[in-house]
């Protein structure tokens, strides 16, 4: 198994990138783009955790399992926001009885 | 849905209570044909269990050859059927949800305040009590209900019916009774040291005698509507919302469920819950054309008092001009 | 039993070392799994006993013996006691924790030093509690409802989950564990199609530890947060929503009714495979049943908000969601009743307790169908009926298998037989006892009766006394194993590997295991269940 | 590997290599953090509910936080990130003198980061912005749920804090064990490579709760 699966040359492209994005969400945020600003803004969170994740938490070059426990809790978040959220959305469909 | 039979003499049988509203038959029949379906399963259980027990017993000489290890259309065919059943009473208890979810709109209005520990009541017309609340019989009745500190539960067992009252928050519940009598009323969700204590009942009446006993007031008893809006003018909400073209806040005349269009661009329905809302965090959702210049009233006002004017504001909106 | 000639002098794992510092410092998972048995037990008969003190107060409709405050701090005790420091531990920690590194032929599991810490978390945690709620006196009921736990009450709620919060530590590091073990330390040939019935379930139970409790722990946080700081998350004078901490909680609670159950069912099946000696009827629909309850479990849980003032919409939702639950529940007995068929059943204390828990499972998911249904929740949330319906399935199959488990791996555990008459007497004690205990409350709740009440309307009082009745009987079921197990310590007749003559890599070692397990790392070749060794019985 | 346990024997032949090792600490690890996506979850969830219920509140108490040092604090702690990474590569390497290097780089960072947060803190707190200060309760009592904006502030940047802090002092120990007591080499680095996943999920975290708390609508 090769010991150092990320080298030197792409953590550093990776911190550019990430540091780039940041520049990019700040900007983002002083167009008035009205409900695309949130969206935009998390995007971009979501692109950088991404980059963190592949690169320097090494999931890109892990086994299936560790990607999987990777992947694990995001989902069950998901799951979490969506049926709590559901709720919220939805109060409004029928008079709140 | 069909309703459960109403067999005569019911309420002695100490499976159900007295049914006393109109979906209570509705919720005694889904009990019945869930505890069929319960009984149905545990039965065909509880039978194979002790016949194997029996018939397979260590040192029974029975035939034991080639015992099955897994069955796929076996285990398909329960899973299935399962499924059809499962989703069979959810549908029927899920009509019946919405039903109970939906009040009509000619339900009688009453406000229902909980609080630590006991639960007030103001009819429209002015009768106040605490503890009690009579309705009259074969008549829909809409409660709006708040509570004044943590969250308790209205509860008549007897109309099958309960709904959550909550601080911060109108929530309704609606029933018509179809039996004259007295019945329990419990909280329901526990709120603190008294909560077993704040019991009370209901009382459904004959229409007639609901009529007499809403006159029956004492002079202070005004309606509802009336004492908001003596509370409107004594809390200067008059001073700025005249009603006059150009005045700095909006005209309240018939806006009542009403679709209200936002500073946001979005519209917001002139429910309860918007008026309630607007009076305690007033700069949240701003009308359309207006300043954001209103005081909170968060903190010097009671739930009560907020009722009050939300039926004065209701009041306004009974003339025609509402419609258009 | 069969005996055959031993030796009595042979190292294990409970003779190799006596000191107090050999077992508080221990890294052996047997070792640990027998502290935290003397643990729970503790903790157990603490919650039972607030519980047998409210239920002689519920005799009378009025208060009588204890005050209204009191009533509801014996309740508090009884369901937060009971919940976080015995049932959701209990299979797991003991069982589990003894077991999965014997099932799987490993040495122990994957971190021992984690293992130990997560016993003492229990233990600091458990003594936080254990001092707040005895001694301080909580009144929230230990589902801590906003507003009431955030702003009205006055008693020790900080204390209290603080206890809590390290007790959900300790139960997430406990699942690593198990994940981890099972995921690396299988031995060769044990591959997942071959992991006894109980790995899976508490494979399944353990991804709940890790993804469940820590949206609990931050909940609660929030709470303690709300009563020292200010900050005011689920306070309605700030336009907070209380019923979002409703959300929040039962999004670990509901799974946290898995986390009772999944491991029971884990030893149901092995205890039904053992004593109908046959292979469980479609092993693979009940290993993959664990897995859908764990998924589906976290799907559910605004069940418990159908009058809560969520919107209608949502709960109808979960109302459909709570149905498909029962799907891999009720494959599971079937496949339980389908494992009889042409086996070979002996009626022995352990079976007793599996047979035992069909039925009160049974009953106790199939009124779990009455609560999910939307218009049937409404008259019946927060009244008797559901209480029956949780005690059923948490208290009447949970314990039920615990009990069963205890008794079936008991010579395993301490190297000597039980008194298997009274193990009987127990098993037929505590099925009758728990039935006239809960079974009135059924119709107690659908009459209307609601929960956590200290007072109630006279009409009630029939009932509530054949309740209590009943729950005199369950207690002195629960007592009997307690003593004749303790008793069964000097005077049991020690066994050799495999007393019960079953399938399984845990009955290939030495009773009770020497500290390394096995004194080679087995190599398995066979698939679960189907090596008994010959009957001898029928000659 | 072999461990002695204080029960007199000898228990653990759990690791056949010491890549099994490394694997078998790394799954553990990553549970662990499924485990932790799922508390900050709660939080997040939390969250939307409010953005959701009262989107101009949240705005106009989004703009009180000061964007330049939110800025700055997410650029150091990215930097802190990518010192962690080059610490885990260069004990994959076998160097400990790189690897105290870049945790002491790291650590520096981290505390970098603190700072700044605790005069980010200071401000609020002065400005009367800590829910049921006086400030708070008056200045803007019409936007009540301001409070809840600044309660969901604390409660996220607080605990993502209280984080750092415990990763700062696994940290600090692990540079006394790599210098003192000469652990960890080409062949057995679990507990860095686990020190750097810890680190990179602390920073997800913040890499959310910055947009979510600072850039709400900073256009109008």
């Amino acid at each position: 198994m090769n010991h150092q699966p990320v080298s030197r040359r792409t953590y550093f492209l990776v911190y550019l990138g990430l540091l780039v994005l940041l520049a990019a969400t700040v900007g983002a945020a002083f167009l008035d783009a009205g409900w695309l600003n949130p969206v935009i803004a998390l995007t971009i969170a979501v692109i950088k955790a991404v980059l963190v994740i592949l690169f320097f938490m090494h999931v890109r070059a892990s086994s299936a399992i560790v990607r999987i426990f990777a992947l694990l809790g995001f989902f069950w978040l998901g799951i979490l926001i969506f049926l709590t959220m559901g709720d919220y959305l939805t109060r409004i469909w029928l008079p709140p009885v | 849905m069909p309703g459960f039979p109403d067999i005569p003499g019911l309420p002695q049988l100490p499976l159900f209570p007295q049914q006393a509203s109109t979906v209570a038959g509705q919720v005694d029949f889904i009990f019945a044909a869930e505890i069929a379906l319960g009984l149905f399963f545990t039965t065909i259980v509880v039978i194979l269990i002790i016949y194997f027990g029996i018939r397979y017993r260590r040192g029974a000489r029975v035939d034991r050859s080639n015992p099955p290890d897994t069955n796929l259309k076996v285990e398909l065919s329960w899973m299935l059927g399962l499924l059809v059943l499962g989703m069979g009473s959810f549908l029927g208890a899920a009509s019946v949800y919405f039903n109970i979810n939906t009040p009509p709109a000619d339900a009688l209005d009453i406000y229902v305040v909980g609080q630590q520990w006991m639960w007030k009541a103001q009819h429209p017309e002015g009768r106040r009590e605490i503890n009690e609340l009579h309705v009259p019989v074969n008549v829909p009745v809409r409660l709006t209900m708040i509570s004044q500190d943590v969250i308790h539960s209205f509860f008549i067992p007897a109309f099958r019916l309960k709904y959550d009252v909550i601080p911060g928050r109108y929530t309704n519940l609606w029933f018509e009774a179809t039996r004259p009598g007295e019945y329990h009323l419990f909280c329901a969700e526990y709120c603190g040291t008294n909560h077993s204590r704040m019991i009370g009942k209901v009382v459904v009446m004959e229409q007639s005698d609901y009529q007499a006993w809403l006159s029956s007031g004492t002079a202070a008893e005004v309606p509802l509507s009336d004492a908001g809006e003596q509370l409107f003018s004594q809390l200067g909400c008059s001073g700025c919302h005249t009603g006059e073209p150009n005045a700095t806040a909006p005209d309240l005349a018939g806006i009542f469920g009403q679709p209200r269009p936002l500073e946001s661009g979005e519209n917001v329905i002139a429910d309860e819950s918007y008026i309630r809302e607007s009076i305690l965090f007033p700069s949240e959702k701003i009308v359309a054309g207006y300043a954001p210049i209103m005081p909170t009233y968060e903190g010097r006002i009671t739930e009560e008092q907020l009722l009050e004017l939300v039926a004065y504001i209701q009041s306004l909106g009974a003339g025609a001009e509402g419609q258009q | 039993m069969a005996s055959i000639t031993f030796d009595r002098f042979r190292e294990n794992y409970l003779n190799a070392g006596y000191t107090a510092r050999s077992w508080l410092l221990t890294l052996d998972h047997k070792r640990i799994a027998v502290l935290y048995m003397i643990s729970i037990t503790f903790f157990f008969f603490v919650g039972g006993f607030a519980a047998v003190l409210f239920r002689l107060e519920l005799l009378t409709p009025q208060a009588d013996l204890v005050s209204l405050d009191n009533y509801n701090r014996l309740f508090t005790v009884h369901g937060i006691i009971m919940i976080f420091f015995f049932l959701v531990p209990a299979i797991p920690s003991v069982l589990g924790n003894f077991l999965i590194p014997l099932m799987i032929g490993a040495r122990d599991l994957a971190y021992p030093r984690l293992n130990l810490a997560s016993w003492y978390l229990f233990m600091i945690g458990g003594f936080i509690t254990f001092g707040a709620v005895v001694f301080g006196g909580v009144d929230t009921g230990w589902t801590f409802y906003t507003p009431y736990s955030s702003g009205y009450t006055n008693t020790a709620v900080v204390a209290t989950i603080v206890g809590v919060f390290i007790a959900g530590i300790s139960t997430i590091l406990t699942g690593l564990n198990f994940i981890v073990t099972i995921h690396k330390l299988r031995a060769p040939g044990m591959t997942w199609s071959r992991l006894p019935l109980f790995v899976w379930s508490h494979y399944a139970t353990s991804l709940i530890f890790i993804l469940a409790t820590p949206v609990l722990g931050v909940s609660l946080l929030l709470v303690v947060a709300e009563r020292l700081l200010g900050i005011g998350i689920f306070d309605p004078s700030r336009g907070g929503d209380p019923v979002l901490f409703q959300h929040l909680f039962w999004f670990y609670s509901h799974p946290a009714v898995y986390i009772m159950v999944l491991p029971a069912m884990g030893v149901i099946s092995e205890l039904i495979a053992a004593f109908s000696r046959r292979r469980v009827f479609g092993y693979t629909f009940v290993a993959l049943a664990s897995l859908a309850i764990a998924f589906i479990g976290f799907l559910v849980w605004g069940h418990h908000m159908f009058v809560a003032g969520q919107s209608a919409f949502n709960a109808a939702i979960f109302s459909g969601l709570s149905f498909l639950v029962a799907i891999p529940s009720a494959v599971k007995v079937f496949n339980w009743t389908a494992t009889l068929y042409k086996g070979s059943i002996s009626l022995d204390t352990p079976m007793l307790y599996a047979l035992g828990f069909i039925g009160l499972f049974v009953i106790g998911g199939l009124t779990g169908l009455f609560v999910a249904s939307l218009a049937l929740d409404v008259h019946v949330h927060d009244t008797y009926f559901v209480v029956a319906h949780f005690h059923y399935i948490m208290v009447g199959a949970s314990v039920m298998a615990y009990l069963g488990g205890i008794h079936y791996w008991w010579p395993k555990i301490s190297g000597r037989t039980y008194p298997e008459w009274w193990g009987r007497i127990s098993a037929a004690l505590i099925f009758a006892g728990f039935n006239l205990t809960f079974f009135p409350q059924f119709i107690l709740g659908y009459q209307g009766m609601p929960r956590r009440y200290a007072t109630y309307p006279e009409e009630f009082q029939v009932l509530n006394v054949m309740s209590t009745a009943g729950a005199s009987i369950v207690s002195l079921g629960y007592l009997l194993p307690l003593i004749y197990l303790i008793w069964s310590l000097r005077t049991g007749e020690r066994v050799g590997p495999n007393p019960w003559r079953v399938s399984g890599l845990e009955w290939t070692t030495s009773s009770p295991p020497p500290t390394e397990n096995f004194s080679t790392i087995p190599v398995v070749t066979a698939e679960a269940y189907t090596d008994f060794p010959e009957d001898d019985e029928d000659e | 590997m072999s461990e002695t346990t204080t029960t007199g024997g000898a228990v653990e032949v759990h690791y056949q290599t010491p890549e099994e090792k490394l694997e078998l600490n790394r799954l553990g690890m990553w549970v662990f953090l499924a485990s932790e996506v799922m508390f900050f979850g709660g939080l997040f969830t939390i969250y939307l509910v409010y953005r959701w219920l009262y989107p101009q509140v949240f705005a106009t108490a989004s703009r009180e936080l000061d964007l330049v040092l939110g800025t700055i604090n997410t650029a150091i702690l990215l930097t802190s990130s990518f010192t962690m990474a080059l610490a885990v590569h260069a004990i994959q390497a076998g160097s400990r003198r790189a690897l105290t290097l870049f945790l002491l780089l790291t650590m520096l960072l981290g505390l970098a980061f603190i700072g700044i947060k605790g005069t980010e803190y200071l401000h609020v707190i002065n400005e009367g912005l800590f829910p049921n200060r006086e400030q708070l309760l008056t200045l803007s009592a019409d936007e009540r749920p301001g409070q809840i904006f600044f309660s969901l502030y604390f409660a996220m940047t607080g605990l993502h804090l209280l984080h750092m802090l415990l990763g700062l002092l696994v940290i600090a120990f692990l540079i006394v064990q790599a210098n003192l007591f000469k652990r960890y080499s080409a062949a057995d680095y679990s507990a860095i490579e686990n020190m750097g996943l810890y680190w990179h999920f602390v920073d997800i975290v913040w890499i959310f709760i910055f947009p979510l708390l600072y850039l709400i609508d900073r256009a109008s």
